[in-house]
């Protein structure tokens, strides 16, 4: 039930590189390995101010790892806490937690992987660990696409401004399905909702999907990170998640909003 | 009742740091446990419990504000047999006294699910939260009504020789006079306070940011609210007051022991640092001696 | 009864701006009327009015906290008669309507002080104040009882034609119930709500930092906990919700505003900022400018 | 009985100097003449952040002008607020409301001018204003005094650093008194009462002094400042002073503290 969860650590912001408008790429010299065997899906919590406020960190999905002492996140600057960070210059120090949750499930056979927007952080360092045969990335501009060097991207734009003019579902169709054995999802749930409705049904038992929910611990204690669940009640995204089997998620209730 | 800052004790037991973990922020202090977080903890107070498991509240459950932090878990809990059955167990290993809050929906509930209790050997006593902001029935209009508080107090009384206390709410009917039927009810401590009642609304929309509409509000920006309270009820009752509410640093912890506390909780600090209890109870030294010197 | 965020009306009477000066924040407006301070201020609440003069608490009477203001001014004040006499003449240069907040030790008081007042024909409507925690006699104990709060509104609902608000405890009682007794006892208005109870001990000696120990919590870190009472009393009540309590940036107006209040006062602010209902007004401008294109 | 009161100004930093350990001089460049008549005993209240917190400004006395458009004071870091003050480097911009109160008032005749420890800023403001015969300054220690250079001063600290071993109050053996018609105080609480109950009585009447009070607004609208009056009830700080006849005030509330 419980997973021993990695170490709220000091570490040093090595670099961070707007890399594409409000979108930051960093990496944080953890001054140790922790984060070495760190899966793909996993997160941490960053404290982003070390004064009283914000009152609780933002959690960022790790995007891969630099070395043995080194951890990368890419995020948007979207609120209070991301636009804190995104100011933070090289050599500050601040305190990480991690790495904390469930990643994904590293199951052998082909993987097809779909990302929406930013959701796509991660998706890079999940290729690495296993055979990817496709990624299909949409999002609403070409300016929202993160790169991902060296994969078989497609891509999809709402605008037009790269790739199909459309949703990533519209991608869905030049997939070339039989050599896929497992599918990995992230990005909104709207998104994701659209995504799982639209995949081959084989295929549903073999999606994993990265969910996110406000959180307030990140590991686990204060139940505020909940995520409707199939069973009925709730799981929690950030012991339970946040890769969670796409069918045991109660996809009605998510998307409703109305959970 | 009032005690020296320096000392710190509870129901008969001396502890070697005045911190506790608040309810709802440390689970049952197992994962904190697991991680090696305990160091600096008198004493953890579990999650609610209830007599049938709650699902809790949809999500969001949690929103920031500029200054705090808002909640509306709901009592969240796999029920009192779960918790008999799969948790309190495995709370034999922890490094402290557990405390096990209880929470109910009606006035009976409380006797009933500490009555289940006592069939484990492991609770060091109970809190008794007739105040969570968070529920539909119960919760605060329970905490709010003197004459209720006597009455669930009573109950709880009949079923355990163990010592209680009653968290009270600071939302609504008079904090003193609550406190004044939790003891003459029998409890045997009261804690000051629960959350209060926030919100927040996204104006561009009208819609509130909880799925519930209105939240319980912690942080350090309620810490003064807090200090009146506990100065105000601590003179008025003779049993020991327990403090929460916006304790994040050594100098809270010290004002509210001077403000009549016998402990204090931490609850919202736990979230953002696991480790708070030992980092503040190093802090909270280090002013006494530099005091004293 | 809730309104439109982008109109901004009181008792029949529409306004280029939704900010009040609050009660004891902004003496009677004449201060900032002469520093030019008045852009943007749809009303001033004077501060508070007794029948006799009052002193006001010893000092200190103010305190900050690390994210807040405690104050525990204690309604000094020179009493109506000097008020009549000496200040409402001047008032009458002020380019806004004035509200007469009037405050009492005992339940009849309230009604003898906007006697008196009915005899100018300055004050736009009252503002009767059941709520200041700073005073040994009344203050919270008045708000706290819907009973009483109803007997304060009919006395003086049978001594007046002008509208009034009262001003509401945040701190005892029922908050709901409470407005709904002064609606029923003829209030034109609630003002939601008046100051928190906070404290600040020092702990090295123990003392208080305030003359009378608990005072009155402001600032922006009390704003959710306005926001879900705005939200909470707009619903069960039919007249109009006036917000007051952590109003310091344009959003917070604007939060306010959805949560249902007609208008927003701006108290602690105005203590920094002379010039805070103009700067407000800007930002809210801008923001539903922003919104609307 | 209102007094119009200086505008809110956005200054710029000038100069920031630690003068004494923990004391600094900040001059503030106002980009126009609105101090150029401001008197001594006059305040301003500084804007310490911008930030939400501290929720109230800072009330320092004015230490001198520059030139036309400068304004000088010299505070202690004792809290928050002026430790927050102390770091504004030189260029920093802030708000300053002012000149605001009652400053003393300049009568002719000589002058003795008394002050303790940090009390002893505004003085030689005071100085270059009046007729000033002897100024006497005390303190806890040396590195406690404030430097008044050009100034007939006698000097008295408590561990006998410097000067009179002793306190301020035993100075005033030395003082000429037939040339002096005005005295003016300024100090902590204590120094201040022991001075007024030692000076000469046909000097009492003529006998000004700074007060201090825990200051909301600094304008007259709060009610905040009280300090006890001889007449009872209570003065305000900000508008009925800070600069107040000695017999104006109750010196036994005040001394008490028990006010
Ligand atoms: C497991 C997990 C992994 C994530 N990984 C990434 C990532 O790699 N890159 C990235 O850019 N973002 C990621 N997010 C989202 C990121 O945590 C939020 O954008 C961030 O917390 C917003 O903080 P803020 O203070 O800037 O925003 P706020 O000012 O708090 O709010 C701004 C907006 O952000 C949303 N938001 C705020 N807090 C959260 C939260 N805890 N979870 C989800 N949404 C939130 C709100 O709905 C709101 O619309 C992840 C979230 C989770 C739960
Ligand atoms: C009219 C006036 C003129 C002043 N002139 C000077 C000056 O020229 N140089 C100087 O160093 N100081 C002066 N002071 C005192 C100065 O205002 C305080 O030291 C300052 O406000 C403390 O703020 P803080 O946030 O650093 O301290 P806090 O953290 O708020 O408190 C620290 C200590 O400072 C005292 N204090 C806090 N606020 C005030 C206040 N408003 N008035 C008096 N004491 C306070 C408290 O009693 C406390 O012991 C003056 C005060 C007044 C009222
Ligand atoms: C996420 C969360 C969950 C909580 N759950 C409970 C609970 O189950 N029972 C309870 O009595 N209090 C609960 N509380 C209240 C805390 O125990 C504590 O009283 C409150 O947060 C104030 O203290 P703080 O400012 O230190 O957080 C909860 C608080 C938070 C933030
Ligand atoms: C110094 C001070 C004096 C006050 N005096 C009064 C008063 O006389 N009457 C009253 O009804 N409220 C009084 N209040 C309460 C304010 O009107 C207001 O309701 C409260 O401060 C919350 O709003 P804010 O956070 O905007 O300051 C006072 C508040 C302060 C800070
Ligand atoms: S964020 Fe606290 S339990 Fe998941
Ligand atoms: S500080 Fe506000 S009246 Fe003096």
């Amino acid at each position: 039930m419980m997973t021993a969860q990695g170490p709220d650590l000091e570490v040093t912001v090595l670099e961070n590189r707007e890399i594409l408008p409000g979108v930051h790429s960093m990496v944080f010299r953890t001054h140790g390995n922790v984060y070495a065997d760190s899966l793909p899906g996993q997160f941490l919590q960053v404290e982003v101010s070390p004064g009283p406020f914000p009152v609780t960190r933002r959690p960022l999905t790790i995007d891969g790892l630099h070395g043995d002492d080194c951890v990368r996140v890419v995020f948007e600057s979207v609120g209070s806490g991301t636009s804190m960070l995104a100011f933070k210059p090289v050599g500050t120090s601040l305190r990480i937690l991690g790495p904390l949750g469930r990643g994904y499930e590293l199951r052998p056979g082909g993987w097809l992987l779909i990302g929406g927007g930013l959701g796509a952080a991660g998706l890079g360092f999940l290729a690495s660990r296993i055979d990817c045969r496709s990624v299909l990335l949409g999002a609403a501009t070409s300016s929202r696409l993160l790169p991902l060097p060296g994969l078989p991207v497609l891509t999809a734009t709402e605008d037009g401004s790269r790739g199909t003019h459309g949703l990533v579902t519209d991608l869905l169709g030049s997939v070339e399905w039989t050599a896929i054995e497992n599918v990995a999802v992230c990005g909104p749930v709207g998104m994701m909702d659209a995504v799982i409705r639209q995949i081959p049904e084989r295929l549903l038992g073999m999606t994993q999907v990265s969910t996110e929910a406000r959180m307030g611990c990140g590991y686990g204690v204060c139940e505020g990170c909940s995520l409707p669940a199939a069973a009925g009640g709730y799981l929690k995204c950030c012991t339970d998640g946040p890769v969670i089997p796409a069918a045991d998620i109660d996809w009605e209730r998510w998307r409703g909003g109305n959970t | 009742m009032t005690s020296d800052i320096r000392s710190w004790s509870l129901w008969g037991r001396k502890f070697t740091s005045p911190v506790m973990l608040a309810s709802g922020t440390a689970g049952f202090g197992l994962e904190l446990l697991e991680r090696g977080s305990l160091a600096g903890t008198a004493i953890v107070v579990s999650k609610a419990t209830t007599l049938e498991p709650r699902e809790g509240n949809p999500p969001p459950r949690l929103v920031e504000t500029r200054f705090g932090l808002l909640n509306s878990v709901g009592l969240a809990n796999p029920g009192v047999d779960a918790v008999m059955e799969n948790i309190l167990p495995s709370a034999a290993m922890l490094p402290c006294p557990l405390i096990v809050n209880v929470a109910g929906k009606s006035e009976r509930e409380f006797a009933a699910v500490v009555d289940r209790l006592e069939g484990s050997s492991i609770p060091f006593g109970y809190e008794i939260n007739v105040s969570c902001p968070n529920v539909a029935a119960g919760g605060v209009a329970f905490g709010a009504s003197p004459e209720t508080v006597d009455r669930i107090a009573r109950m709880v009384r009949e079923v355990t020789d163990r010592p209680f206390s009653v968290k009270l709410t600071p939302n609504e009917g008079s904090l003193t006079e609550s406190a004044r039927a939790a003891e003459e009810g029998g409890a045997n401590a009261v804690t000051v306070s629960n959350t209060y009642l926030g919100m927040r609304i996204d104006w561009r929309t009208g819609k509130p940011l909880l799925h519930r509409s209105v939240g319980g509000y912690s942080s350090p920006a309620i810490l003064p609210m807090t200090v009146a309270r506990v100065f105000t009820v601590s003179s008025c009752v003779d049993i020991p007051v327990l403090a929460s509410g916006g304790a994040t640093c050594p100098e809270d912890i010290l004002e509210l022991l001077a403000a009549g506390a016998a402990m204090v909780q931490v609850g919202t600090r736990v979230m953002r640092r696991p480790d708070a209890a030992a980092e503040l109870l190093t802090g909270i030294k280090n002013f006494l001696e530099e005091t004293l010197s």
